[in-house]
C-alpha cells in the first residue's frame, strides 16, 4: 500500500470519517460535563462532515451538494455552541455546577 | 531522486517567510522605539551599532539568554503550546500575500479568506496563554482579547466582504491587478464602486489595529492595568514569540490594508509598479500604526464595544448597502 | 458658620469648655475640650454644621502630671518663701509652712494621652478643634467613623501611633506600621 | 512508492500529518483531565480535519472551518470554560466503573461497524460529473437550488444569537 | 442622526489633530541631553556632596573644629576630629569624615559653619563599588584635589 | 459589603493591585475584590514606605526637621517646606521681610506648576498615553533647571528658613521665568488639542469616576479632588498666608465631581499658577530675604499651633506642639492625599479597573506623602 498516496482513495476518509465519529460517541457516553458533550458532538458533526466531503469529491455527480451540506453542517454547529454555551452559563448560575449529574440531582 | 522544483520554490518561500516575519519584528521594535522616540523628542536606541540598528539583535540575544521559567502552577502544556500557537498562523498568514506579481508563496484564489482563517486562529494562542497562565491579570486580559475580536471581526469583514463584492474575487493577486495604473484606480478612491471607500479604509484600518491589539485598542496587554495582561507570566523568549507574532500580525494587516485598498505594488503614478511600491506603502502604513500608539491613551472596553456597535458596524452594513446598490445601478 | 455659633452649640454638651482662640496666632478658632463620653455627640454638632474633618491625632502628655506637681510644688515654695521674707521684713513671726502641696484628685498618678480631632468649614473659614484626654493605662474613645467614614484612617494611624482604642471601630488594624506592630511609636516611652 | 520529495510525495506527507492532527487531536479531546485540554484537542482536531477538506478539493470549505471551528467555535468554549469553571482543577467528570470501558466498547463496534460499512461496500463512481465544485458553483447553488436551506440557516443562526442572547441576560438581572 | 455623525466627526477630527501634533514634534531636534557623552555644568548653587574649601594662604583647609556642622546635621553624618597642636590656641583639623550613605544634602551644615571651611561640590558623578566606597574624609579629598 | 456588592453574584476574586504596579506610582497596595472586571470592594493597604517622620520630627531641633518636610511630597515640596516654615515662624513670632515671601509664593507656584505636569504626564500615562508624559517632562524640566538655580537643588529644596530663604534669587532667575511662562502659555493649547480635546481620553474620563460633595467632606478631601467637586476650597483664598491677598487669581471650580473635572481643575490652576507667579515678579520688593533678628537656636513658646498650606494636592495642615525647648513636643502632618485617597474604597465600588484606575490617577497620589 502507497502510504503517501492514501488521500487518494475514498476509504481512507470512511474510516476516518468513522474514527472521529466514534470519538465523538465515546465521548458523550465517557463524559459527564455540558462541555464535554458539547465537545464530543463536534467531534461527531466533523466525522459527519468528513463523510459528506469525501462522497461529494469521489462519487457524487454534483461535487457542490456535500460542500454545501458542510458548509450548513458548521453554520448549525456554531449556532449550536452558541446555544450551548449560553445554556451552560445560564445552568451553572443556578446551579454552580456544570456536571450534568449535579443538575440532574438538583431537579430531583 | 530527484527533487521537483515546486519542492524547492515552497521551500525557498517558507524559509523566506520566516525569516522575512522574524527580520521584520526585529526591526519593527527598533522602528518603534525610534520612532516613538523622536515624537516624544528623544533618540530612541543609539548604542549598539550605528542608529542603534543592532539593538534589536542585542534584544533578541538577551531574551534568549533568559532562563525559560515555568511559573509553578500553570498548565504546563498550555503555557508551552500558546506562544507557537500564535506565531504559526502569523506565519501562515504571509502565505498568500503577493508582495508583487510574481513574489507569492502560494497564490491561492481564496488568498483573502486565507489569511483572515489564520488570522481568527490568533485569539486562541492568546486565550489558551492567559489561561494557561493561571495569573487574574492575564485571566482578565484574555476576556478582553476575545470581547474585542469578536466586536471587530464583524466590521473588518463586512468592509471586506463588500470590496470582495466589487472586485468579485478573492484572489488577492487579482484584487490588485484590478487596481493597477495610478492612484484613481485603487479601491480607497474607488467612488464608482462606494462613495464611503475612504471611510471603510478608515474602518478597516482601525478593526486591525483592534485586532492587532495595537494601541490605543491594546487592552489585552494594557501595561497600566494588567502589568502585561496575557504575557505577565512568560519569560524571555516566551514571551519575544508572541512579540513577533504581534509584530507579524501588524505586517499582515498592514499588508492587507495596501493590497485592498492602496493598490499593493501599484505605483500611484502608474509607474513601474513593483515590490518596492508594496513595501513603501506597507512601511507607510505601519509607520501610521506606530505613530497612533504613541499619540493617543488608550481606550476602555466599552469605550471599544461601543466604537465598534455604535459607530464601525452601523457605517460598514451601510458600505455594504451602498455598495451592493452601486453595483446594480452601474 | 462663625465660631460663637459653634460654641452655643458645644454648650450643650455636658462638661465641655470652649475656648476661643486667636486664628493669627493659634492657626485655629475654636478649641473644644470634652469628655470623651462626648466626643460623638460633638462631631455629630459639627457634622451638622457642614464641618468636614481634616484630620485625628494624638499627643502623649508623658510626665506632664508629675511637672505640673513639680510646677505647683516650686510656685508653692515661692509663695511661701517671699511670704515669709515679707513676713521677716516685717519683722513678724515666719507664718507656719504651708500644707503640703494641694492632693489632686484620685487616680490622676496617671498621665493623659490627648486625642485631637480638627475640622474645617469649606464654606467659611472656621477652624474647629475637638480635644478629649483619657488615661495612658486605659486610652479607650469611642470611634466617630460612623459620623465621618472619612475618620476610619485617622483613627487607625492614631491607633497605630498611640494605641488608643477606638472603641466601636469596624476595623483597627495597623494601617501604616506593619500588620503585626504591637508597638507605639509616638509614645514618649517608646524606645525603639 | 510515491517519492517523498515530489509535490504528490509532500503532500501525502503533508496529508498523513493531517490525519495525526486529527486523531490525536480527538483522543485529546475526549481522554482530557481538563476541559481547557480538550477544546485544545478540540482544536487541533478542526484544523486537522480543514486539511483533509482540502485535499478533498475544497480549500474553501477548509478555511472556512478553520474560521469557525478554531477561531470561533473553540473560542467560545474556551470562553464559557473560564466563565463558569473558574476553578477547574477537578477531573472533567465523575465517571462510572464500568462507563469507561463500556463506552470504549460501544464506541469500537460502533466505529468498526462504520468503517466496515464504508469500507466493504462498492462504491458507484460517477462516469460524467456535471459540475467540478469550484467556489462560484458551491455559492451559485447554495443561492439557487438550496436557497431556502441557506434561508433556514440564516433564521437558526438569528435565532440562536437571540435565545442565547436571552438565556445569558435572564441569569444576569436576578 | 446629525448629531451622531457630527460627534463621529468632531471625534474623528480630534484624532487627526493629535496625530497632526506628534508628528510635528517627530521633525523637530530632541531635547534630551546624552548623558555620559554631553555633562551639563551644574549651576553655581548646586548642592552636592560637602567638600572642605581650601584656605588661599595656608593652602590646607579653614576649618576651625568647632563641630558645628557635626550638630545641625540632621542625619548624624559628620565627624569632626581634631587635634590640639603644639604651640597654637586652636585645634587643628585632623580627619572630617563625612558618610554620604546618610546625607540628605540640606545644606544645614554649610550654613551653620562659622568659619565657611565648607562648601558644596559639583561632583554628581557619584558612584562606588560600596557602601564604604561612600564614607568620605573630606580631608584627604581636599589634599588629594590639587589646585 | 455595599449595596452594590450584594446585588452581584458572589462570583469573585481578589486581585493584589501592587504594592508593584504600573499604576500605583510608587508602593500603593490596593486589594480589590472584583466580579469580573467590575470592582466590589477596594481597601488601600498603605505603609509600605511609611519613615515615621513625625517621630523623626520630636527627636531633632526644628531647623533639622525642614529637610523632613520637602521628603514627604517631594513633587511639590516647597509648599511643605513653606507650610513647616510658617508654622514655626508663628510659633517662635518671627517676621518674615516681604520680599521673602515673595520669593517663597513664586517658588511654591513654580513648584506648583511643575507637579501639575507631572500629574498630567503620569495621569495620562495611567490612561495609555506615554508621549504626554515626555512633553509635559520637557517643560518641568525648565522649572526644575530654574529652581535648581535658585535652590541649589531640583527636587527636595529645603529652600525656606525660619524667618525668610535660603538664599536671594539669582539675576537670571526672573526673565528665567518669565521665558517659561511664556513657553508654558504657548504650550498648553497644545496639551489641550492633543489631550484634552481627544475623543479617546474624553470617554474615558466624562461622567466616570463621581465624587460627590457630600464624601468629600466625610472623608475631608481637599485640593482640585473637591474643587472637581464644586467645593470652592483653596487654603490660599479660604485662610490666606503669606502674600497669596495681594495677588489677584481664580480658584477653577468644576462641580460636575467626575475624572474629567478633577482633570481640568489641574489644568486651569497651570494657568492660575502663572498668573502668580507673573504678578509676584511685578510686584516683588526689594530687601533682606531673611528676617535681621532671626535667632539661632530657636525655642517656641509653649502651646500648640496650626497652619494650613495649599499645595499641589491639597490641603496640607501642619500642627506642632512646642514645650518651649528646641525641639518639637510633637508633629502632625496633616497630608491632602491620605484623606484623599481615603475615599478611593468607596468612590470605585461597583467601578470597572480601567476607570478606576482612572479615578485613582486623578486622585494624584503621591504615596511617600500619605505613608509619611
Amino acid at each position: 500500500m502507497d502510504i503517501l498516496a492514501l488521500q487518494n482513495s475514498l476509504n481512507t476518509y470512511l474510516v476516518l470519517g468513522a474514527l472521529l465519529f466514534g470519538f465523538g460517541a465515546y465521548g458523550m457516553m465517557r463524559n459527564r460535563t455540558f462541555i464535554g458533550m458539547l465537545i464530543s458532538a463536534e467531534l461527531v458533526l466533523g466525522g459527519a462532515s468528513i463523510n459528506f466531503m469525501a462522497f461529494s469529491r469521489f462519487l457524487a455527480p454534483d461535487p457542490t451538494v456535500g460542500q454545501i451540506f458542510t458548509l450548513f453542517i458548521m453554520g448549525l454547529a456554531a449556532a449550536e455552541a452558541a446555544i450551548a454555551l449560553s445554556i451552560i452559563i445560564a445552568v451553572y448560575r443556578n446551579f454552580k455546577s456544570i456536571d450534568t449529574d449535579d443538575v440532574a440531582e438538583l431537579e430531583g | 531522486m530527484s527533487v521537483h522544483p515546486e519542492v524547492i520554490r515552497l521551500l525557498i518561500f517558507l524559509v523566506g517567510i520566516i525569516a522575512f516575519a522574524a527580520l521584520n519584528a526585529a526591526y519593527l521594535v527598533w522602528l518603534e522605539r525610534k520612532e516613538a522616540g523622536h515624537i516624544q523628542r528623544r533618540i530612541g536606541p543609539k548604542e549598539v551599532g550605528p542608529f542603534g540598528l543592532l539593538q534589536p539583535l542585542a534584544d533578541g540575544i538577551k531574551l534568549m539568554t533568559k532562563q525559560l521559567i515555568v511559573p509553578a502552577g500553570v498548565d504546563p502544556v498550555l503555557f508551552r503550546i500558546a506562544p507557537i500557537l500564535v506565531m504559526i498562523p502569523a506565519i501562515m498568514g504571509f502565505v498568500t500575500i503577493p508582495f508583487s506579481e510574481t513574489l507569492v508563496a502560494r497564490n491561492l484564489d481564496i488568498g483573502l479568506l486565507a489569511v483572515f482563517a489564520f488570522a481568527s486562529v490568533n485569539v486562541l494562542g492568546l486565550l489558551m496563554g492567559a489561561w494557561g497562565s493561571r495569573n487574574k491579570y492575564a485571566v482578565i486580559s484574555a476576556a478582553r482579547v476575545v470581547s474585542q475580536n469578536v466586536a471587530y471581526e464583524i466590521p473588518m469583514l463586512v468592509t471586506v466582504v463588500s470590496l470582495v463584492m466589487v472586485s468579485h474575487t478573492m484572489n488577492l493577486t487579482k484584487i490588485v491587478g484590478q487596481q493597477l495604473g495610478g492612484f484613481w484606480h485603487w479601491n480607497i478612491f474607488n467612488f464608482a464602486a462606494s462613495p464611503l471607500m475612504p471611510v471603510a479604509f478608515l474602518i478597516f484600518f482601525v478593526c486591525m489595529l483592534a485586532e492587532t491589539n495595537r494601541a490605543p485598542f491594546d487592552m489585552a496587554e494594557a501595561e497600566s492595568e494588567l502589568i502585561a495582561g496575557a504575557f505577565t507570566e512568560y519569560p524571555g523568549m516566551g514571551f519575544g514569540v508572541f512579540f513577533m507574532a504581534e509584530y507579524a500580525n501588524i505586517v499582515i494587516g498592514c499588508s492587507m490594508a495596501t493590497i485592498l485598498f492602496l493598490g499593493g505594488w501599484d505605483c500611484p503614478f502608474g509607474l513601474y509598479p513593483g515590490v518596492h511600491w508594496f513595501l513603501l506603502k506597507m512601511y507607510f502604513l505601519i509607520f501610521t500604526v506606530i505613530w497612533i500608539r504613541w499619540t493617543y491613551p488608550r481606550t476602555t472596553f466599552y469605550g471599544l464595544l461601543n466604537l465598534s456597535w455604535k459607530i464601525l458596524i452601523p457605517i460598514s452594513f451601510v458600505n455594504l448597502l451602498l455598495t451592493s446598490a452601486m453595483l446594480k445601478v452601474f | 458658620m462663625n465660631a460663637s455659633a459653634i460654641k452655643q452649640a458645644m454648650a450643650a454638651l455636658p462638661a465641655q469648655a470652649v475656648a476661643e482662640n486667636d486664628h493669627a496666632k493659634r492657626g485655629n478658632h475654636l478649641d473644644v475640650t470634652v469628655a470623651p463620653d462626648q466626643v460623638v455627640a460633638a462631631v455629630t454638632i459639627l457634622d451638622g454644621n457642614g464641618f468636614f474633618i481634616e484630620a485625628i491625632t494624638g499627643v502623649d502628655w508623658l510626665g506632664e502630671k508629675a511637672a505640673r506637681k513639680k510646677e505647683a510644688a516650686a510656685k508653692a515654695a515661692a509663695a511661701a518663701k517671699a511670704a515669709a521674707e515679707a513676713a521677716k521684713a516685717a519683722g513678724q513671726e515666719p507664718p507656719p509652712p504651708p500644707p503640703a502641696a494641694p492632693a489632686e484628685p484620685e487616680g490622676s498618678q496617671v498621665d493623659d494621652l490627648e486625642v485631637i480631632y480638627d475640622f474645617n468649614h469649606y464654606e467659611t473659614l472656621c477652624r474647629v478643634t475637638v480635644r478629649t484626654r483619657v488615661p495612658r493605662d486605659n486610652p479607650a474613645v469611642p470611634t466617630i467613623s460612623e459620623v465621618y467614614a472619612g475618620a476610619n484612617w485617622h483613627e487607625r494611624e492614631t491607633h497605630d501611633f498611640f494605641g488608643i482604642n477606638f472603641v466601636g471601630h469596624p476595623y483597627l488594624v495597623p494601617l501604616l506600621l506593619p500588620e503585626d506592630a504591637d508597638f507605639h511609636p509616638l509614645l514618649k516611652d517608646y524606645k525603639p | 512508492m510515491t517519492p517523498i520529495l515530489s509535490p504528490q510525495g509532500l503532500a501525502g506527507l503533508i496529508f498523513l500529518g493531517c490525519v495525526a492532527a486529527t486523531i490525536a487531536g480527538a483522543l485529546l479531546a475526549t481522554n482530557a483531565t481538563r476541559l481547557i485540554r480538550a477544546v485544545t484537542g478540540l482544536a487541533l482536531c478542526m484544523v486537522g480535519v480543514a486539511g483533509i477538506y482540502y485535499f478533498l478539493g475544497s480549500p474553501f470549505v477548509a478555511l472556512m472551518q478553520i474560521l469557525i471551528y478554531a477561531g470561533a467555535v473553540c473560542v467560545t468554549i474556551i470562553f464559557a470554560i473560564m466563565l463558569a469553571e473558574p476553578h477547574e482543577m477537578k477531573r472533567v467528570g465523575k465517571v462510572h466503573a464500568l462507563a469507561g470501558p463500556a463506552s470504549i466498547l460501544a464506541a469500537t463496534v460502533l466505529v468498526w461497524g462504520l468503517a466496515a460499512l464504508g469500507t466493504k461496500t462498492v462504491w458507484q463512481p460517477v462516469a460524467c460529473r456535471a459540475k467540478n465544485g469550484t467556489l462560484e458553483e458551491v455559492g451559485q447553488s447554495m443561492l439557487t437550488t438550496y436557497s431556502m436551506s441557506f434561508e433556514l440557516i440564516s433564521v437558526v443562526l438569528l435565532i440562536a444569537i437571540i435565545g442565547s442572547l436571552a438565556l445569558a441576560r435572564a441569569g444576569r438581572s436576578k | 442622526m446629525i448629531g451622531y455623525l457630527k460627534e463621529i466627526f468632531s471625534g474623528t477630527w480630534s484624532l487627526f489633530v493629535g496625530l497632526g501634533i506628534t508628528i510635528k514634534y517627530f521633525f523637530k531636534p530632541v531635547v534630551t541631553v546624552q548623558y555620559p557623552r554631553e555633562v551639563l555644568p551644574m549651576t553655581p548653587r548646586f548642592r552636592g556632596h560637602i567638600e572642605l574649601t581650601r584656605d588661599p594662604e595656608t593652602g590646607g583647609d579653614k576649618c576651625i573644629v568647632c563641630g558645628m556642622c557635626q550638630k545641625a546635621c540632621p542625619s548624624n553624618c559628620i565627624t569632626v576630629v581634631g587635634d590640639k597642636v603644639e604651640g597654637a590656641k586652636k585645634k587643628a583639623l585632623s580627619r572630617y569624615i563625612l558618610d554620604f550613605t546618610k546625607c540628605s544634602l540640606c545644606g544645614l551644615c554649610v550654613e551653620s559653619c562659622p568659619a565657611d571651611a565648607i562648601t558644596f561640590s559639583k561632583d554628581y558623578n557619584l558612584a562606588g563599588p560600596s557602601r564604604e566606597a561612600y564614607i568620605f574624609d573630606l580631608k584627604k579629598r581636599l589634599e588629594e584635589r590639587k589646585g | 459589603m455595599s449595596a452594590f456588592a450584594q446585588t452581584q453574584l458572589k462570583e469573585t476574586f481578589v486581585i493584589n493591585l501592587g504594592p508593584q504596579h504600573p499604576a500605583t506610582h510608587g508602593v500603593l497596595r490596593v486589594k480589590l475584590v472584583m466580579d469580573g472586571e467590575y470592582i466590589v470592594e477596594a481597601e488601600p493597604v498603605l505603609g509600605y514606605i511609611h519613615r515615621m517622620h513625625e517621630k523623626m520630627g520630636e527627636n531633632r531641633t526644628w531647623a533639622q526637621f525642614m529637610p523632613n518636610t520637602g521628603r514627604m511630597d517631594y513633587l511639590h515640596a516647597l509648599a511643605y517646606n513653606h507650610g513647616y516654615v510658617t508654622v514655626v515662624e508663628r510659633a517662635a513670632g518671627i517676621e518674615v521681610p516681604e520680599r521673602a515671601e515673595y520669593i517663597r509664593v513664586i517658588t511654591a507656584e513654580l513648584n506648583r506648576i511643575s507637579s501639575h505636569l507631572l500629574w498630567f504626564g503620569a495621569f495620562v500615562l495611567d490612561l495609555g498615553g506615554f508621549t504626554p508624559l515626555l512633553y509635559a517632562f520637557d517643560d518641568r524640566e525648565q522649572i526644575l533647571d530654574l529652581l535648581e538655580s535658585v535652590t541649589g537643588s531640583r527636587l527636595t529644596y529645603s529652600y525656606f528658613r525660619f524667618g525668610g530663604v535660603y538664599n536671594d534669587i539669582d539675576e537670571n532667575f526672573v526673565p528665567g521665568a518669565l521665558a517659561f511662562i511664556k513657553r508654558l502659555r504657548e504650550r498648553l493649547p497644545m496639551y489641550h488639542a492633543l489631550v484634552t480635546k481627544n475623543v479617546i481620553l474624553r470617554t474615558r474620563l466624562e461622567d466616570i469616576g463621581f465624587i460627590t460633595p457630600e464624601m468629600c467632606r466625610k472623608y475631608g478631601a481637599t485640593g482640585p479632588v473637591a474643587r472637581g467637586s464644586g467645593i470652592n476650597f483653596d487654603v490660599r483664598k479660604h485662610e490666606p498666608y503669606s502674600v497669596y491677598p495681594e495677588f489677584n487669581f481664580d480658584i477653577p471650580v468644576y462641580p460636575k465631581g467626575d475624572s474629567m473635572a478633577r482633570y481640568m481643575v489641574r489644568m486651569d490652576e497651570i494657568e492660575q499658577s502663572m498668573r502668580i507667579v507673573e504678578q509676584a515678579i511685578a510686584k516683588l520688593p526689594d530687601g533682606p530675604v531673611m528676617a535681621p533678628k532671626a535667632p539661632k537656636i530657636l525655642k517656641p513658646a509653649k502651646g500648640d499651633y496650626y497652619h494650613a498650606v495649599e499645595t499641589a494636592r491639597g490641603s496640607f495642615g501642619i500642627r506642632v506642639v512646642s514645650d518651649g525647648t528646641n525641639t518639637p513636643y510633637r508633629l502632625k502632618l496633616r497630608s491632602p492625599t491620605f484623606s484623599n485617597l481615603s475615599l478611593f474604597g468607596e468612590a470605585c465600588q461597583g467601578m470597572l479597573l480601567p476607570d478606576a484606575l482612572a479615578l485613582m490617577g486623578s486622585l494624584d497620589l503621591v504615596i511617600p506623602e500619605i505613608d509619611r
